[in-house]
Order: C-alpha cells, then structure tokens, then sequence
C-alpha cells in the first residue's frame, strides 16, 4: 500500500489535474488567472512552471471563448480541462455548453470530451453571484454529464474519471469545502472514482436521504443526531454523480427503507429533486411509505447576510425535522 | 463556383418537389469568397465554413453527394439525418461545421488551431462570418481570444451588406469594416469579394502569414448577397437598381471573362458546364435512391457509451412496463 | 358582446403586442429583424409603419444586448417586450436573464417587467438548434415567470398579462401552433389571462394529465381515443404558466383522480414534469392509487429526419399506452 | 477623491476588524477617472459604476453611510442585505450598479439610454468598464447596439494594465486602446486617468455630444491599479519598478499641486482632510450601531407582489406539515 497523505479537496483537486497532466500529455487547462496568477483560489499554483504556458493557458475573460476553445481541441484529441473563475460565470458559456458541446456528438458522431469545473455553492458570504449552484440549467440537457463531489477522495476521483472521459462533464466543486474536508489519501497513486455511480455514505434501513455536494457534511450530521436521540438508522447516498444518475442505488435504498427524503443546496423549485422524486415514482412507488420529501434551498436568489444566507440554505435542523418526520409517519 | 451554384439550384429544386424540408441558405453572388479562400489551404488545415459558404466545402473535396443526403435527411448522411442545412463537420477533410447560433463557430475554431499551436504543427486554421454575426456576443470572445493567443487562424468577415432581411447598416454604425479588426489588434485586409483571383492572393497571404507564426489576420470580403436570406425570403425590400448594381459583378461572369481573357474557348466553358451537370443529375439520383435514417437511431449517439443511449419509450414497449422493474410487482400488498 | 373574428394563435400573439402597444405608450418591442422586415415569422408585419422606429426597434444579432437593453428599459418605467427570432438564440442571453432580470428585485428592490418572447418546439422539421423547448434551463431560477400558451386565447391573454406584469416573464410560444390553431375570438376586447392559474382543457374523473404548449392537442386526442374506447373519463390540465405553478389546481385534480400522468415535449431527464411529481408527492401522496408517471420527448437533442423527429417527440400512441396502464394499475 | 479614497481605507479597517466579509475593489491610483467623469453629469443623466468606480457613486450624492451599510450587511442597506459590494442601484440617483459577469451592466445601462431616447429627454448615460471586462461577451453586444441605435451613452475604458491576477497585455493584443472604438464606428478619446481635469474636460466634451444626438462616446482612461485585485491579493506579481513610476503620478498629489498652484493654502487642504476624516468616523459609527437583517426577510421581494415571497421551509413550521395541506390527512386508509 502506498503512502498516505492528509488531503485537502482543494488539493484533490490539484493533484487530479496535476498528475493527469503529467501522465497524459494530451491534458492542458485554460481560464482567467490560472497561469501566472495560479488561479483565483490558488489550485493552479504553480502549473505554470511545470507544464509550461501551452499547457496552462490564461486567457481573456470570455468564458463562451473558454468553453468554445476547449470544445474545439477536444474535437482535435486533446483533453482540456476549463476552468470557470466561479462556477457562476458560466452562464456566459451556457449557449456554448448546451448547443455546441452537448449536441456535438449527436450531431456530427465527433464527441467533446472535455472538463468544466469550478466553485460553486454558499455559506461563504459571497453574494447572489459568488454562490450559486448551477446543475439545474443543464439537468434537462442531453450529452452533458456532471458531477459533484463532496469527499476529498471522490473530488479526486471523479476529477481523473472525467478528464478521461470522452464526453463534455461538468465539475461542480463546492468551495466551502475547499479547506475543510481533508482526508487521508494514498500519494502519487491513481484514484478513479466512475462516472454514474453513488456512494453510500451511510448504511441504514429506516430512511433514505440522498443528497450531494455541499449538504452531504450536514445530512450526514443529521443522521448521526437521529441515530444518537431517537435510535432510527438513517441511510444517507451521496449521488457523486447527477447526470448519469445512479437511479438504481436510489431505488434499491427507497426499496429497502420505504421513506426517501432529498436533500440539495440549490433552491427547492425546480431543483434537481424532482427528477428524482419521478424515478423513484415510477420505481418504487409501491414500496413507499411516506411521501417523498426534500430539503432545499429558499426560492431566492443567495442572500449575503450572515443571517439571510443561514436562512436561505438548508441546515442540520432542517434536515433532522424532516427525517423525523418522514419516520414518524 | 459553377459546382457550388448548380448544387444550390439543384437544393432548391429539390425542396419545391418536396425531397427536402427546412431552409437554404444560397451563396448566389458570395461564391468566389469561399471558392478562392478554400483554395489557399492545404492538407492538415482546417476550415470552418459558414452555411452561406458552400463553394468552401466542395473545394475541401466534400463530395456533392454529401451534401445532398444532408439536406434530404438521408440515412446515409454524415450526420446520419440529425443535422441539417450546411453543419458539415468531417475531420478527414478538416471541416468544422457550424451551429445554429451565430458566432460560436469561431471559437470552437479556436480549440482546433490552439491544438495546432500545442503541437507545434504548422498547419492554419480559416472561417467566415457575416457582418450581422460579427456582433453577436461569441463571435467577440472569439476573436479576442484567437488575438491574444496568436493563434494561426484567419478569419473572413463577409460583408455582404445585409443580415437577414435587415440591412446591416441598420445594424451598426460601422463605416468601414476593416475597422473592426482594430480592436483585436491583429492585422486586417479588405477584398473585392467577388473577384475570385483577389479573394485568393489575399487568403494565401493571410495564410502564409498564419503558418509562420503571425497570427491571426482578418479578412473583409465586400460582397452582396443577391437572394433572400433563405428560401422563404422573397427579398422584397431590395432595391432591384442595387440587385442589378451587383448582377454586373457576378463572381462566375467576372471569372468567365478572366478564364476568356486568357485564352480558355467557349467550348471549353460549355464542357465544364456539362460536366458539372453532368455529375449534380446523377448524384441527385443516387442519393433520392437511398434510404431515410431508421427511426430507432433517434436514440443513439448522445454519449460515446451506447449504455447511456436513450432509452426506448417505455409506453413503446410491447407491455407497457419500466425498463425490466415492475412498478406493481408489491401492487396493493 | 362583441364581434368575433377567427384568429391563428401567431394572429392572437400579433394582437395582444398591438393593441397593447395602441394602448399604453410605455409598450415597445426590440429584436431582429422585426421591423423593416416584419419579424421572421411575420408577426410584428406592419408594426413599424404603426407605431414607428422608437418603438419598434431593430437591433444588431445580440440577444445578451437586447435583453439587457430590456432590462433597462423597464427600470425605467418603460415595458419592454423582447423578442428572441427562435427561442434557442435565448441561450446566449441566459446570463442576462438568470443573473440580471430574475435577481433584479431581489438584490435592488428594482423590478424588470419586460417580457422575452419567442418560437418554441419541435415537429417542423427545423434541426436541433430551431425547435427546442428551454423552459428547464430557467426552472430553478427564482425571480422568473415562465408561460406556454396552447390556445389562441390563452396565446393573447397570457401575453396581455406578461406584458402588464411588473417582473420577467418568458412566454414560449410554440411555432408548430402559429398557423395551425385557430379559435373565434373578440375583435378589439381585451383578454387578459392571469399568470399561474391553470384551465381545465377537459374534465374527468378518472385519470389526471397535466400538459402545457404543444403537447396539449395531442394529449387531448389521446383522451377522447380513450373516452370514446375505454369509456374512461381523463381530466386534461393545461398549466399555461409553469412558474408561478398552479400547485392547487392540479393537487385538486390529483386528488379526485388518484391518478397522474403528465406529458411535456422536452425531454424526459430534467423536465418540468420532475417539479410537478414533487409537489404532488408531497401535497397528494396519500390520495395516489397509481405511480406518478411521464411522458415525455427522448434524452437526446432533437434530430432533423422525420422519422427521427417523430420518433423523438412524444405521440398520441404513447400518451394514450400511458394513460391505459394508469388507468389498468 | 479623499472621500473615496478614505472611504476605502475605512473599509479595509472594518474587513480586518471583521464587521465585513467578502471582497473589497479599491481604486487606490484611479480615483481622478471616477471622480472627474461623474462631475460631467447633471440631474436626470444616469451613470453606472464599476466596482472600481467608488468616487462617482459619492460625486453623484451617494451617502458613505450607505456604501458602508452594504458592505456591513446592515438591514438598513439599500439592498436591505441582499448584495454586495459596490452593486448600487438608486434611481432617485440616476444609478446603476453592475452584477458581477462583467460587461452586462453596459447592456442594460443602453436600456436606459434607450428610454431617454424614446421619450426625446436631453439626457445621458455614462458608465465604465476594464480592459479586461471589454474582452466579454456582453460588452461586446453591449458596444454594438449602443452604436446601432446612437444612443446618448459615454463608456470610460479604464486601461488599468490589470485584469485580475493577470497583466492585461496577455489578455489581449490590443497595442493601443483606442482602436478599440473603431469596431464600433463610433468617435474615441484617450485620457491621461490619473489627471481629474482631463477626464473632466473629456468627459464634457462627450456628454455634450451625447446629449445633442450625437450618439456615444467611447473614451479610454490611461491609469494603473494600485493594489492588488482585491483584498486576498497581494499583488506579489506586480513589479515595485513599475508602482513607484505611477505612484509619482497619484491623482490625488497632482490635484493637490494644481491646487496648490492655483492658491490653495496648505491649511485648507488641510482643513478639508479633517472634515472627510471626521464625516467618515461619524458615519462609520452610525452604521455600526444599525442591527443587521431579519432572517426571515431573506424570502421577500423576489417578486413584485408578496403572494410570491419563498415559503417558510416546510421544517421550521411549528408543527411540520405543508402549507396548510396535511398529506396525512388520508393517512393509510
Ligand atoms: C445567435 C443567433 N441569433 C439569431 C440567429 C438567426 N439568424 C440566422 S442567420 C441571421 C442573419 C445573419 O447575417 P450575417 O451574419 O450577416 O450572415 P449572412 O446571412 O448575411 O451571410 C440571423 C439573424 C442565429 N442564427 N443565431
Ligand atoms: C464574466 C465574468 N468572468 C469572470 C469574472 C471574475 N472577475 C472579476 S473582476 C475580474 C478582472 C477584471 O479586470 P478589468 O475588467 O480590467 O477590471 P479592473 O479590475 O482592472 O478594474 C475578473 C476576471 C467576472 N466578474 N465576470
Ligand atoms: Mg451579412
Ligand atoms: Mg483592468
């Protein structure tokens, strides 16, 4: 067994774009101030040097440029990897994502395999555009994959798998959990974590959360406190994965536990709940004993208050009332 | 350009007789733009068309039959029937097709001639653009992008005075569109669009330039476009004094004239003509022979895994049911 | 009462614009194309001479310009309606709409009544960059109003009231409808449809489908088909807004039925149709005696050919094969 | 420019003392740029600021204690807590604040450019953007239409050599920024930034234009950020060589020295010192005293009518259960 290191997700992924780069010479990244500045958040620290201003490239800030330019060499073999300097500006990319390089393949049998990655999510006072979660603008996109990770681990993982993977996959990395998720990991060893598989975060029979991403530290407080205070066992699935969707480990959970309660950070209406709350019910609608339920977000836009934004997000509290009362019913 | 018209003509026959449905977008009067600028490329490089730049493709040795499987949505099409109008991306040929929204195309561009620059391959990348989409949003971060990193790329604005049925002078307060290229600081040509031989010594120079690592160079193509934006465009609000202004500069008379000039007989025209006749009746019977696309094949292709193709509709099934799990298996227990 | 006329759906979309804009002096509409040449489809045909070049406005190929500029325009009192030449070109304005208009209020108490409308939907054969449906790229967005109009009537009035309304409001109108629906209504007398309140296209007791837009035809066939066939009785729900969402109308329908089935033209993973599964798993559960199940277009982008399209888009065959297994369950 | 520039040194105070969170934009070394330009305006015309344009939020007669409640989050704040920064919008002001994608705030500042087009008021729009934020889409779109239409709008390029962490000559190939304006066929003017009498002549000159139909203005402000791009940034890339240069060209000793030239006694330079100082503690008191928003106001104002204020989440009701429909109700019978 290799030696272990303690991890940051930052440095996740790091070493995800770090080590792909230096395995594979296909891989280059491109975005606003990640060469000579090393990036906004400091990931890139330090690639420039190593692997040179072809490999690393700073470009204007035009993030349909980014994206365009990335699609393009993917189409020419390369595996480039677009960094958005908050996963917010993507919107200015939105027309290039969801009809250049989702359709591509589709259209012309020539794929783009590519990354977009960059922070999303709250809690860190940033304001209506420093903070959003973004996956529902592209849930009904065909073509498009996604992910995010909430374990150091898995932003490894799923960092590697979707460089190598021959589709466009959006990264959503949580940047609240940059600094505060830490894990042991093996160092200079490969860790791939697929495309389309969840994780069970936590075994239990009585109650399914499934969640992602930033709410998974909070869901999983909420289960441990249930366990302690009322003695039910709460099974939490962390998605990994949005699109594929792992609708098989949800299903045979809710199968098992007869209650499902979705938890996500982004704002409840229209939010990545309610496709799974259809393919649980065209799944599992017979082994339900409860209505599906979900913890989300207010419908709003993020607030930069302390006491709004606490507000605005899900919270322990929140998820443990709900839990409790989907045992209860 | 006698190719590039005929097949258009033929386009257009064909959508009348019902073969097709959908829109054309003609290049009458634009043809020696993307005939002569194709010619200036050579094997590895790439260009990226827009879809009033017809004679560009078949000068890349797109074969004609290509053409129209995609336009009658053949099965047998590149794109296998799930794209249309002039959206040819083939990468043998170095084709990048456009989308529909404008702009966007440059910037994919980008990605091709940055990996050129990666590989240190000298090979050039080209496209074109109308003057309407040089506003557009993308087509911005296009070139700035292609500007600041020097990327081996030449860039054709068509001015062909009109976007849509709006003139473009409408449009912008643009005077001169050689203007535009300044705010990219990269160097800038303006060209009789119609005069085939202008159109190439222009491209060849841009190229050249591109291939030796100068960088982009943007090239304005005074030209008209001398039919309605597509087949449903009766043009209405064209002056005909302008139309008729511009029939006398007609790319294929003017190139007759030149070929006359030097020495080449009528008979010799006239032959060429019936050669591309010729081969346009019999790809257009070969190609109406062929199959349309299997309905099925709707679902394919999304992903590169066909494990994540779509699934077949579960009310299509022969027993309406979910992939394999029965809802109802616990029904009412 | 007053005289009626038989008017299209494209000549209900017509109307409304005029005589809004004869009637209130703040209305004016910008897009491509739209004056001199009278709009791709035709629609703003003679607007120009009426109301003139101030307020009729042909702009560059801009959609980010033309909604910002729409966006101004109504903070300052003005009521602008902006017009998208297909609603796919809606893609490059998305961070205008999502980041500008939808968090305007929220962030400066400024609101930004203007309305963005344009051609929606499949089935003409126009390739997959002219007959999307964007609704979900907008679903999450909290500050939007979103409507699809099947009607003639509702075509009018829904437009009536976007334009009147003080916050953003997308209005999709399908293009497949334009010239093919048509409905005797009042000449000259306004209509006015309030937004996020659905109708009741046909009543039943048996089965509840809950549609919108394009697929309200073919979701009324398939319902006759079954009455006239099975002798089964289905309750049509044709939500006309999707946000604000008429919740009570369809829980109140779900409710009496027991049975839901919804049917959108956008593909199935992502849909609209994952918003109302949730909310009526969360306010019916208990009154459900069937799964909640879809029908919806395939995940894939919308393909050219014929055989194709047809093969993408949701049919009558599918609607009514769904609705029979609901109502066998 | 002392108020700005005292303003934003309070602010960096209050950041370290933690009574604010998030990001501070100074404009330490182009003050003169905002603060000239905004005195080129008058009733009724509108300006829109970057967040690096502190001094023409304060010449228009925006109150300190409103810029410090936004950053303090105070419940009192024009945006009553929701937003951030130097995001300003106040009609009563004529002022519109940007978001954070940059170069959409030109795009809806034309709108109301738009609206004095439409109703034939004498008014004007200005606004401001970094070379680096002109590299956009939105920008782009945005120079485009305001062109097209002629609106009465002035757009200060402020050539800051800087665009986040990285120099704005690797951004782009623009040599000089001027040009920039060509694109859009409409007049340009450089500006030495730094000097508030220049920029307040040259901003006249184009607000008169503006103001008599002679559509818009782009002028570029020659200038130099000071400090880094925010408060996180050390500036560690910047070379001291290069500061001290445009330190010796601080717009705020150069006034002083025309000042000073034009008879201005050190005591009344003095003088004015302490009235901004003590304006600045006053205010910096009285904000702090002012208690921060009610949580549950975070659901207001989405939309107009509060019918459509966000619920209460369903989990923090007293007894859980959905807004007055109890899905128990039919509880297992
Ligand atoms: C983003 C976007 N908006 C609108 C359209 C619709 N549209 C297609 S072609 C066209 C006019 C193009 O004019 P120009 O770029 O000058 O090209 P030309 O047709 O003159 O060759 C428009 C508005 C589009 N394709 N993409
Ligand atoms: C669309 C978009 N992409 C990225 C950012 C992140 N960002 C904020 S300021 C900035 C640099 C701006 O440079 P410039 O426009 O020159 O303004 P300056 O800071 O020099 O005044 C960047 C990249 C953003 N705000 N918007
Ligand atoms: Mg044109
Ligand atoms: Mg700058």
């Amino acid at each position: 067994m290799s030696e272990l290191r303690e991890t940051t997700y930052l440095e996740a992924i790091r070493d995800a774009m770090a080590e792909e780069m230096r395995r594979d010479d296909r891989v280059f990244i491109l975005g606003e101030d990640i060469g000579v500045y090393g990036g906004a958040f400091k990931i890139t620290e330090g690639f420039l040097q190593e692997f040179g201003a072809d490999r690393v490239i700073d470009t204007p800030i035009s993030e349909a440029a980014i994206v365009g330019a990335a699609i393009g060499a993917a189409h020419m073999g390369l595996r480039p990897i677009a960094e958005m300097q908050f996963i917010d500006f993507i919107a200015p990319a939105f027309d290039m994502i969801v009809n250049f390089a989702a359709k591509s393949r589709y259209r012309t049998g020539i794929g783009a395999g590519l990354v977009i990655r960059g922070p999303c999510g709250g809690g860190s006072r940033s304001g209506p555009f420093h903070s959003q979660n973004v996956e529902s603008y592209f849930v009904n996109v065909a073509g498009l994959k996604m992910v995010a990770p909430a374990t150091a681990r898995d932003a490894k993982g799923l960092l590697t798998a979707a460089i190598r993977d021959p589709d466009p996959v959006l990264y959503f990395e949580h940047k609240y959990l940059y600094r505060r998720v830490k894990e042991m990991l093996p160092i200079e060893e490969e860790i791939v974590v697929p495309l389309g598989v969840a994780r069970t975060h936590r075994a239990g029979s009585d109650l399914t959360i499934v969640t992602y991403g930033g709410m998974l530290y909070k869901t999983a407080e909420a289960a441990e406190l249930i366990a302690g205070e009322d003695g039910a066992e709460v099974e939490v699935i962390d998605l990994r994965s949005l699109r594929p969707l792992d609708t098989d480990a949800i299903v045979a959970s809710v199968r098992k536990t007869g209650r499902l309660l979705i938890v996500h950070e982004a704002s409840e209406f229209g939010g990545f709940a309610g496709e799974i709350t259809a393919q649980v019910s065209e799944h599992a609608f017979e082994w339900l004993d409860a209505p599906i339920r979900r913890v989300a977000a207010l419908n709003t836009p993020v607030p930069y208050a302390a006491a709004l934004e606490d507000y605005y997000l899900p919270q322990v509290d929140d998820i443990a009332a709900a839990a409790r009362w989907l045992l209860a019913y | 350009m006698l190719l590039t018209r005929g097949l258009e003509e033929r386009l257009e026959i064909l959508l009348k007789q019902g073969h097709l449905v959908g829109s054309i977008y003609r290049s009458l009067g634009q043809e020696a733009t993307a005939v002569g600028s194709a010619f200036a490329l050579g094997a590895g490089d790439w260009l990226a068309p827009s879809i009033r730049d017809m004679g560009a493709l078949l000068v890349r040795g797109l074969d004609v039959r290509d053409v129209l499987r995609q336009y009658t949505a053949r099965g047998t099409s590149l794109c296998a029937g799930k794209d249309n109008t002039n959206h040819f991306t083939v990468p043998e040929l170095g084709l990048l097709g456009p989308i529909s929204p404008l702009g966007t195309q440059l910037c994919v561009l980008n990605g091709v001639a940055l990996a050129f620059q990666q590989r240190r391959q000298s090979c050039v990348c080209m496209t074109y653009q109308g003057e309407g989409a040089s506003r557009t949003s993308a087509s911005h971060e296009g070139f700035a992008l292609a500007a600041a990193l020097g990327l081996p790329i030449v860039v054709w604005l068509e001015h062909n005075r009109w976007a849509f049925g709006t003139p473009s002078s409408r449009e912008s307060a643009v005077g001169d569109w050689l203007d535009a290229a300044a705010m990219y600081g990269v160097p800038a040509q303006s060209v009789d669009g119609n005069d085939v031989v202008a159109v190439y010594a222009a491209a060849r120079t841009a190229v050249d330039r591109a291939r030796t690592g100068g960088g982009m160079t943007i090239l304005v193509a005074e030209t008209y476009r001398m039919l309605g934006h597509a087949q449903h465009d009766a043009q209405k609000y064209v002056l005909e004094a302008e139309l008729e202004q511009w029939r006398a500069r007609d790319p294929i008379d003017r190139c007759v004239a030149v070929l006359s000039h030097m020495g080449a007989s009528g008979a010799e025209l006239d032959g060429i003509r019936r050669t591309v006749a010729a081969e346009l009746d019999q790809a257009v019977d070969e190609v109406l022979a062929e199959p349309p696309p299997l309905a099925d094949d709707a679902r394919t292709r999304v992903y590169a895994s066909a494990n994540l193709d779509a699934a077949v509709p579960w009310t299509r099934g022969p027993v309406p049911g979910y992939g394999g799990i029965a809802p109802h298996v616990r029904l009412r227990t």
